[in-house]
């Protein structure tokens, strides 16, 4: 027997069942995030100076340490990939399958890119011995954007998946196809919300 | 006054020894009562209940059930109680012992700082002095310098350690820096309504004033590992003559 | 939004808002940066930050997310969140404001 | 609501081919399976959860004295010579608070009693998201896995209590990380679970089920998949953070300058030992409320049924529990009280803590005053949920003095407290499971269970646990510390009380003897019992009236269920029988 409201949303809720639960799931990840971003303000507030001695220099600003302009430019590769997944879910709307692989594709590789970009910042924080046990102050930018990064990840896996085998869906049945693209998306901007959030606070305070 | 009335003589609560804890027995008896009443109401009304509807002599049911505004007044009751217990008792007191400003002036008092470690209590006295030394995590050593004390800090060099002994004279007030090597320990001591937990990083204040001189006990309250269950530590209200001896008794050891 | 169909016209519509979002999102950005060097002290900084974050997530929820125009119990659902989470922030950034004269320090 | 384009009815023919014994048993989607999976599951948990508390009570009454009959099956690490060493009575007290938490009662009451009950109460054909319901089982086990086997890696398991205080919790050996890993694993399982919940509540409630015509066993759930959904990720993230103070030597936890047994320990410093308590309380208060609203909601049923009347003021309950829900996220730090909490902080969480009792108040009255008037059976069931009501009651009667700052400090980690939750989740939380278990067992099974040792097993179990768990209160007031192995013996102000040790020991003992029936009771009656109808209970639920006992495969119900009326319209005037049920159409039930 089927699940009722899989598709189609229950009228009563205006929403299908899967709205509802990545929105749910979403709500949860906010807790999640919300949560490190309190305790993060939580032990700066705390500390008596911040970020505070790197490798045996004391630091007065994060901005010293962290790559700003290479952040920057992460955040914009993060918002121009919402701005191609929200654009492939209307190409499905207006029926352009041709160009929704356009969009996804973009999406993906600037997803790519981000990563990239990504490893290169580390792999400076690494070279210079950099480690998250080095100071409070880097500890808590490893696990937020560590954190972030897997999420970052697992969004990619996810595109992927319906950039190739999933799109046959695309032809049995192109509203759920439509559907599931949209929720991806909501996902996948979500991860860019919580980029917004961490790049000034941890990048520019 | 109706002495029999007050709950907290039941309760079977330790020895009460310091100004404030008349205060927090007082109020543990009044909240039993506010229990005590709630249950006592309704666990009879409960069991009638049960026999007065029991399925052999109320066959059929009544829809619509119980019409008195009973619960209603009941309810309120106990929002009125819970605010009184609150606002008359609870947050003053909290209030009394807690908020900076109604703090004890040091030079009134007897400061000590507690360094907790597991597990024990290291009890720091600032000396003749009247100044804490100086200390400094990196000179700790279990044996000569428990708590790290700065040898080149003059202010250091008359001050008194003790181990697991706490001494302070009755009817003035005591002051208390708590703070731990380690991990968290609680600081207890159950006569005198004391307890506080002693958090590394943190220096805690807490004061208390002991009313009755007595030997007594510090407990741990909060697990702190293997030996949490015997950091016990002694505890000593002397009389101020008493307490000058022992204090002076301690300095020509040390001096010695 | 419901899932039902969207004409084509609409979903044109909302092309062009998701570009005029972009573009948004892309002069906040700058503008963070930039109030980042001026270093202004911690708490205005940080209320700066918040504010310029806030106004682009909610840019980005609103219009890549739909939020707009998206059905009631999904807003109540993220106001939720959001209360349950500013409660927690407000009460761990508060903290230390009255602790009783306890002082932070090493040992 | 006519769009049911989704939904082919009668499909059920098709569903009859053949599924493999891991597709039907192990790897199943079906609601009703996973339910069954986690009842068994977590019944096994409560059991070892039980066992080790009673050999903790061997050592608490008779400390230091070797343990009779099994103390040579353990390890010289442990007992050696059958005498428990500190070391391990900490890890029996950790494991206990654990296991009885996150592997014992929210499964029993969420993952089975949820599982099975749910879509069938509101007339739904499975959960909305089976595969996920699978993995969230699955996730679970895991980490149920994981948590038992923390036993056997070097110095066992963890031992810095449920609570995990660091700086303790970081530097304590290996157990701990597994304690933290399975913990990641539980509260995902909790979180796939919660979402499933939800959705499914939201979603999937039958034709005509408004959400004030839910049983109130649904709302009750309804809200605890909140808590589980929004007060469990902060944990999540502790524990991350707490993993990379054990694994990757960060400081978020830890202090600048720790001595560590004459060593400076080797960390950068600067974290805070009270963030972890901060995180902790955000999610292990709202816990304490999923360890209860869903015994709530199953005790309501019960009475419902038992009383063959209405609930009392079904809506002010229904508001009752939101705004309980709700607050139950403002009120987690009334845990850390001693801390060094000042004015503000302490002000705030005792009123909020104040206000959130009056919801369990009204709560509780409303079942009360939805006997009055009733017709009562004293069913084995109904039994275990009145036991519940008084149980509750001095549970959270005791939660008032905890929850004033000032009468805090002398009960703050004494006995007290451990008395004040056990009432709550034992002769509370358990008593209404195991009623909720005899209930719903005739709907599981299609039979049921004996009622003679249903009764010896509801007697003993109430009156064993009462000595338990009274004296723990004496014990408290008079000042007894928690966690301590020898139960206090040194301390001055424990010598009056130390006698009620050997007490609460031998009752705990007598407590396990009465689960034997039990035990018994549920084995042999699955195979044996007396055939049950399809509406046992003659209820209006539509678990009840709307498929059969067990339900059949797949899909529940032959035709989805519309609902036509309240939930509980027992004794209704307008009608004959003394229940009407929620499906039943109006023309067919009666004439008006
Ligand atoms: C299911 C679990 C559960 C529930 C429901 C509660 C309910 C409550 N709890 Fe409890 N609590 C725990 C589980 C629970 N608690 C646990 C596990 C701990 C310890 C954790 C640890 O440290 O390890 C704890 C600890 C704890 C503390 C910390 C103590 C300390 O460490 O110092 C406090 C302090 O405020 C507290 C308060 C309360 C309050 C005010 C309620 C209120 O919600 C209660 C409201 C209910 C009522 C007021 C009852 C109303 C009844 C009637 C009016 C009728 C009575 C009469 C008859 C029935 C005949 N609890
Ligand atoms: C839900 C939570 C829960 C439950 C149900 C219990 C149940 C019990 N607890 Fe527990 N307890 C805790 C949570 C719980 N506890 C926590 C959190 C702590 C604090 C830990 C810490 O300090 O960190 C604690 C601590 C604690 C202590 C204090 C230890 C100390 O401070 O040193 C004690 C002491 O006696 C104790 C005793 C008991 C007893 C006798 C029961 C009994 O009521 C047990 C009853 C159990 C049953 C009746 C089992 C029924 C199941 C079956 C019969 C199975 C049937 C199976 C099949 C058919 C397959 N508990
Ligand atoms: Cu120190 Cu317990
Ligand atoms: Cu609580």
């Amino acid at each position: 027997m089927q699940i009722p409201f899989t598709v189609a949303p229950r009228p009563d809720t205006g929403v299908n069942n899967a709205k509802l639960g990545v929105w749910l799931f979403l709500a949860s990840e906010v807790m999640l995030f919300g949560g490190l971003f309190s305790a993060y303000i939580f032990l700066r507030i705390g500390a008596p100076e911040w970020p505070g001695m790197v490798g045996g220099h004391a630091y007065e600003r994060a901005s010293d340490i962290l790559n700003v302009p290479l952040a920057t430019l992460n955040t914009m590769v993060l918002i121009g990939s919402s701005v191609t997944m929200v654009m492939s879910w209307a190409s499905l709307a207006m029926q352009r399958f041709d160009r929704y692989r356009l969009y996804m594709g973009a999406t993906i590789a600037l997803g790519f890119v981000f990563l990239v970009v990504k490893a290169f910042e580390y792999g400076e924080k690494f070279s210079h011995g950099y480690l998250p046990a080095e100071n409070n102050f880097l500890a808590i930018y490893f696990v937020l954007t560590g954190l972030h990064g897997l999420h970052v990840i697992g969004g990619i896996l996810v595109n992927m998946y319906f950039m190739w085998p999933g799109a046959r869906m695309w032809k049995t049945d192109p509203k759920r196809f439509t559907n599931r693209i949209e929720i991806a998306g909501l996902y996948w901007h979500f991860v860019d919300l919580v980029w917004i959030f961490l790049f000034p606070t941890i990048y520019l305070l | 006054m109706l002495k029999w009335l007050d709950l907290t003589n039941y309760l079977g609560l330790p020895e009460a020894a310091s100004a404030h804890s008349a205060e927090i027995d007082a109020m543990m008896g009044l909240v039993h009562w506010l229990m005590l009443v709630l249950f006592l109401i309704w666990a009879p009304f409960f069991l009638y209940t049960l026999y007065r509807f029991r399925a052999s002599r109320n066959p059929k049911a009544d829809y619509y059930g119980a019409k008195s505004h009973f619960s209603t007044y009941q309810e309120v009751g106990v929002v009125v109680a819970e605010l009184v217990l609150l606002f008359a008792f609870a947050i003053p007191t909290w209030a009394t012992l807690r908020a900076e400003a109604n703090y004890p002036s040091e030079e009134e008092s007897t400061v000590v700082h507690v360094i907790a470690e597991q597990f024990a209590w290291n009890i720091h006295y600032p000396g003749p002095d009247g100044v804490f030394g100086e200390r400094d995590i990196h000179l700790v050593d279990l044996q000569t310098n428990p708590i790290g004390l700065k040898p080149d800090d003059p202010a250091a060099a008359d001050d008194l350690v003790t181990v697991n002994e706490m001494h302070v004279p009755v009817d003035k007030p005591v002051i208390v820096h708590l703070t731990s090597k380690d991990v968290i320990h609680s600081f207890t001591l159950t006569e005198m309504r004391v307890k506080q937990d002693a958090i590394p990083g943190l220096s805690i204040p807490l004061y208390f004033t002991p009313i009755r001189t007595g030997e007594w006990e510090i407990a741990c309250a909060q697990l702190c590992g293997v030996g949490h269950y015997r950091m016990r530590g002694y505890f000593t209200v002397h009389t101020a003559e008493g307490y000058a001896a022992w204090l002076a008794e301690q300095y020509e050891r040390a001096g010695a | 939004m419901s899932d039902t169909g969207h004409s084509i016209e609409e979903i044109k519509k909302h092309v062009r808002v998701y570009m005029f979002v972009f573009a948004s999102l892309a002069v906040l950005t700058v503008v963070t940066v930039v109030v980042g060097y001026l270093e202004l002290p911690f708490a205005p900084a940080l209320i700066v930050a918040l504010l310029i974050a806030t106004v682009k997530a909610g840019l980005v929820a609103a219009y890549f997310m739909h939020l707009v125009s998206e059905e009631q119990i999904v807003r109540w659902l993220v106001w939720l969140s959001l209360g349950l989470l500013l409660a927690m922030f407000a009460i761990l950034s508060v903290y230390y404001v009255d602790q009783g004269g306890t002082e932070i320090f090493g040992f | 609501m006519a769009d049911h384009a989704a939904v082919p009815e009668g499909h059920h023919g098709e569903d009859g081919h053949h599924e493999s014994f891991w597709r039907k048993y192990i790897f199943s989607t079906d609601h009703k399976v996973i339910g069954i999976q986690y009842g068994i599951t977590s019944l096994l948990f409560l059991l070892f959860g039980f066992s080790l508390v009673m050999l903790m009570r061997w050592q608490l009454a008779y400390p230091g004295q070797p343990v009779p009959l099994i103390g040579w099956l353990f390890s010289d690490d442990t007992m050696p010579g059958g005498i428990m060493l500190p070391e391990f009575y900490n890890q029996l007290g950790a494991m206990h608070g654990t296991i009885m938490v996150f592997l014992g009662i929210v499964p029993l009451a969420v993952g089975a009693f949820g599982n099975y009950v749910v879509p069938l109460q509101i007339g739904a054909p499975d959960m909305a998201f089976p595969k996920l319901n699978m993995a969230s089982y699955w996730v679970f086990f895991v980490g149920g896995v994981i948590m038992l086997g923390s036993f056997f890696v070097p110095a066992g398991a963890a031992k810095a209590g449920w609570t995990s205080y660091a700086p303790l919790s970081v530097i304590e050996s290996m157990g701990q990380t597994m304690w933290l890993i399975s913990m990641v694993f539980l509260i995902t399982s909790s979180l796939l679970g919660a979402v499933n919940f939800l959705t499914t509540i939201v979603q999937l409630r039958a034709d005509g089920m408004g959400f004030m015509q839910m049983p109130f066993f649904v709302w009750a759930q309804f809200i605890t998949s909140f808590l589980l959904l929004l007060a469990f990720p902060p944990l999540e993230a502790a524990a991350v953070l707490q993993l990379s103070d054990r694994l990757l030597d960060t400081s978020f936890f830890m202090p600048s300058g720790l001595v560590v047994s004459g060593e400076v320990v080797d960390v950068a410093g600067g974290g805070s030992p009270l963030l972890w308590q901060h995180l902790f309380w955000f999610l292990a208060h709202p816990e304490v409320y999923v360890l209860v609203l869903p015994a709530m909601g199953i005790v309501a049923e019960i009475i419902a049924n038992n009383a063959r009347k209405p609930l009392k003021g079904y809506k002010v309950l229904v508001y009752s529990l939101v705004f309980l829900g709700f607050m139950s996220f403002i009120v987690w730090a009334h845990h850390m009280f001693i801390t060094g909490m000042g004015q503000v902080m302490s002000t705030f969480f005792q009123t909020t803590t104040m206000i959130i009792s009056v919801p369990s108040v009204i709560i509780l009255t409303a079942l009360f005053l939805s006997l009055w008037g009733g017709s009562i059976r004293f069913t084995t069931p109904m039994l275990f949920a009145l036991g519940f009501l008084p149980m509750f009651g001095i549970g959270g009667l005791t939660g008032l003095p905890l929850g004033l700052a000032a009468t805090d400090i002398p009960l703050h980690d004494t006995y007290y407290v451990i008395g004040h939750f056990h009432y709550v989740v034992a002769p509370g939380t358990i008593l209404a499971l195991m009623g909720g278990i005899y209930y719903w067992f005739p709907k599981m099974t299609g039979r049921t269970m004996n009622d003679t040792l249903g009764k010896i097993h509801f007697w003993g179990t109430l009156v064993s646990m009462n000595f338990i768990f009274f004296p723990m209160l004496i014990q408290g007031l008079a000042g007894v510390s928690r966690r301590l192995y020898d139960g206090g013996q040194i301390y001055a102000h424990a010598q009056d009380v130390l006698v009620y040790n050997e007490v609460m020991s031998i009752a705990a003992w007598v407590l396990f003897v009465f689960q034997i029936p039990f035990i018994v009771n549920l084995l042999v009656s699955m195979k044996k019992g007396k055939a049950a109808a399809d509406n046992h209970w003659n209820a209006t639920t539509l678990e009840w009236s709307a498929a059969p006992s067990p339900p059949v495969g797949h899909g529940n119900f032959r035709d989805l269920p519309t609902v036509y009326r309240d939930p509980y319209e027992y004794s209704h005037p307008d009608h004959d029988e003394d229940y009407w049920p929620q499906d039943v159409p109006p023309a067919e039930a009666s004439e008006n």
